[in-house]
């Protein structure tokens, strides 16, 4: 039993939500792992912002073509199917309400499902990229994070306090320790690590967890 | 993911009553020209779909295609910039008697606010129509000394479109200039149903070449030989 | 001498004024007309509302291919260099003032600029397409049309009484009497036919023609 | 007509100082390096242009490309997304030292600014970034309950391009996910000039595959072997 989950384990989680079929936009960094863990039998369709649709993996390194990249700037694959197109298309699939899915990384989010995670602040060079819309446009925006920050603190708050990414936009958040969803401006508590109890999960959050049903575990395999 | 249907009656099966329809198609060039009749088909079998809403450049030609769904008396209202064409007596009856509303949208304008739909974004502002009959009643905004009208976006429960290849995962190419109004309603149509002169595999276009990316469209059908709204016309042609 | 210029004489002096490698939109029907008298040695680049650009002629009876169509339907041709696109991608070309040249029909033309051509008024359908896009969004919006009215009114007016296309949006008028610029709120005669006096024109012209310069002879060949 | 010039010098003269220059690219994948360092060496010759508004998605990376024009001190002003890279010491270090400023825009936005631009749009409504930071002193209006946010169309006064087929008109192909903002760009600049892969004969191009008709492209220069910015900072390379 561990800790917590690793990066990999909440990704995986995370892929367990996604339908076959489903067209779905992954963030830069620690997001793009989700799309290693698809259920077997379900294909998602994924997007990037920079103009292509239904890509495939990454190439083996020396194979990358600097041309075929994703949001990243990553070395990307075709696959049968793959589609290119141009930003103000991109972005229409984005705002334009297309996408069933975006996962997003997070500084910060708020049990009112304002997100926190371009900024750290003004002595940092701020970078947007395209957050902003897709917190706006997927028809559902989930987050994947470690349950608190480096130094321990929570990520799960009451208000944000760094500069929003957008407000009110998460639906449910997978996290190192539990997977909690956003209704009606409350954490609610869906599955957590099987070791943990609710009050110390509580400790580590920080804003109230609601439990509606019953609260399930949160078992993912060594990935 | 296979967006195959298996005929052109279950691509138009689900088209209630009231609904707002896009029909791609500039003229006859682009015009779906079997998905309309198999849905004048449905309407004459079922008295259903009645008091649609239909989105077009035009309001049809002759006694096929739209102007004959016009003929039916399944439109409520037309959304068109241009409701005239070599034989308009359809929708020219219809209007004169008061049985169809007109929504007259300058082309520019109509195809804007069909992207918008598609785009996500609720309005825009154009200088075409400032000043005229049009513009009535629609918010004016100044922009570096100049007036501009303030648009809304234009969004369908479904769209009915004409492609000429489609693969599985419903990437399409169209005909030289039968591609007009369509790339634009398949995005902004709660359901987008195509149908295609040849079904492929994914892959058998090229990337580069996809004109309408898959995730705009719900299902194709392949209508290997579709008629020409053109030729049926020229031809005397009537649905049914 | 004629007494008056035909169309096919209107258009022709209308495409002396269309410079090589001009992007030129023509409204349908009588100004399509101006495309077959482009002079020697000049390539105008012919845009069409429903998304191509560049085409050639028509075809010969019989050759038609009904998905190559213009804005009024009628069969086109492909030449070299030809490009599709999309309607939204065609009225951006149009609104977004990348069009050398728009020349289009009219009812009535005011001193001001006003163009009134897609509504006779209330008992007809009516139908706009492309025309209130076309008068703001080329960089010269010019006007073909006979002088006056099947009934011998005129055409040329202080203000339009049907409904407008476009607020002072026209710059020259090519009639079959004259060439007229529009600057400032007047009509400037810059050449009309040589047998006609300027009282004579005037008497058939609605609002003051204004001389600023020595007026041109208008002559054109039999075409 | 025949836009193609003789050399990447005479593609780069007419730009003057505080020119506002669209370049194309989103990272390496697009970026017309050939142009941009042409540009780099007019300035290194002449002492112009200087004090230009750049406009990309990012800001550079490594010391080539538009990175290798922050550092030699000719951008006033970056308008972009996303202004960190690999390697971005260049814009890091001018911003930090107060000498360069930033227009920061959500993706989507700065390609729909550009959009507007080109299509003649002085302004439309988005919901990025309502009630953010980047939100601030923007007009913002409610559509069916919900919140927009207006923008403003964003022109220039060149845009300097990669493609990778181009004819004597100007019609573009790009290759893959090189095309990004380069399409729109190219119809929002006063100027477009264009670095092409090959330069072929009009009729070459089907004009089904035409991403950017020509009418759009005022000039272009075949680079025949152009370099990729991504390649470049991989072998640390550097420019002048």
């Amino acid at each position: 039993m561990t800790d917590k989950l690793t990066n990999a384990q909440i990704a995986w989680r995370a892929a367990q939500d996604i339908a076959d079929g489903a067209y779905v936009n992954l963030g830069i960094g620690f997001p793009e792992m989700v799309a290693r863990f698809q259920p077997p039998g379900r294909q998602a369709v994924f997007h990037t912002e920079n103009g292509v649709l239904g890509f495939g993996e990454a190439p083996t390194a020396g194979d990358e073509d600097w041309d075929l990249i994703n949001a990243g700037k990553k070395a990307i694959t075709l696959k049968p199917g793959t589609a290119f197109f141009h930003h103000a298309d991109s972005f229409a699939m984005v705002r334009g309400g297309h996408l069933d899915v975006a996962i997003l990384g997070a500084y910060e989010v708020a049990e009112t499902g304002d997100l926190a995670n371009w900024s750290t602040g003004p002595k940092d060079v701020p970078a947007v990229g395209g957050a902003m819309d897709l917190v706006h446009g997927a028809k559902r925006v989930a987050v994947i994070t470690d349950h608190v920050t480096r130094k321990g603190q929570p990520k799960l708050v009451e208000r944000c306090t760094l500069p929003l990414t957008g407000v009110g936009c998460v639906t449910r958040i997978y996290t190192s320790l539990a997977v909690i969803d956003i209704e009606a401006g409350r954490f609610i508590l869906r599955e957590m690590l099987p070791a943990l109890s609710i009050d110390a999960l509580q400790n580590v959050t920080g804003a109230k967890l609601h439990v509606t049903d019953p609260v399930g575990d949160l078992i993912c395999p060594e990935v | 993911m296979d967006k195959r249907l298996a005929s052109l009656a279950e691509a138009v099966a689900g088209i209630p009553d009231g609904a707002t329809v896009m029909i791609g198609g500039f003229g006859g060039s682009g015009a779906p020209i079997e998905l309309i009749h198999a849905l004048i088909d449905r309407f004459l079998e079922t008295g259903s779909p009645k008091g649609l809403t239909v989105i077009n450049n035009n309001a049809g030609n002759g006694r096929v295609g739209i102007a004959a769904m016009i003929e039916q008396g399944m439109v409520a209202k037309m959304i068109c910039s241009f409701p005239r064409s070599a034989d308009p007596r359809a929708f020219t009856e219809r209007y004169q008697a008061g049985e169809i509303a007109l929504e007259l949208v300058p082309q520019g304008t109509l195809a804007e606010r069909i992207r918008a739909g598609g785009a996500g974004i609720p309005a825009f502002f154009t200088p075409s129509s400032v000043g005229t009959d049009l513009a009535i009643g629609k918010p004016v905004q100044t922009f570096e000394g100049r007036d501009y009208v303030m648009e809304r976006w234009l969004k369908a429960d479904y769209a009915l479109l004409k492609a000429e290849l489609g693969d599985h995962l419903g990437n399409l190419t169209y005909r030289m200039a039968a591609r007009n109004f369509s790339p634009l309603m398949a995005s902004a149509a709660a359901r987008t149903v195509v149908q295609v002169r040849r079904a492929v595999e994914p892959g058998e276009i090229d990337p580069e070449h996809v004109i309408t990316p898959g995730l705009f469209v719900d299902a194709i059908i392949e209508v290997a030989n579709p008629a020409q709204e053109e030729e049926l016309n020229r031809a005397g042609a009537c649905h049914p």
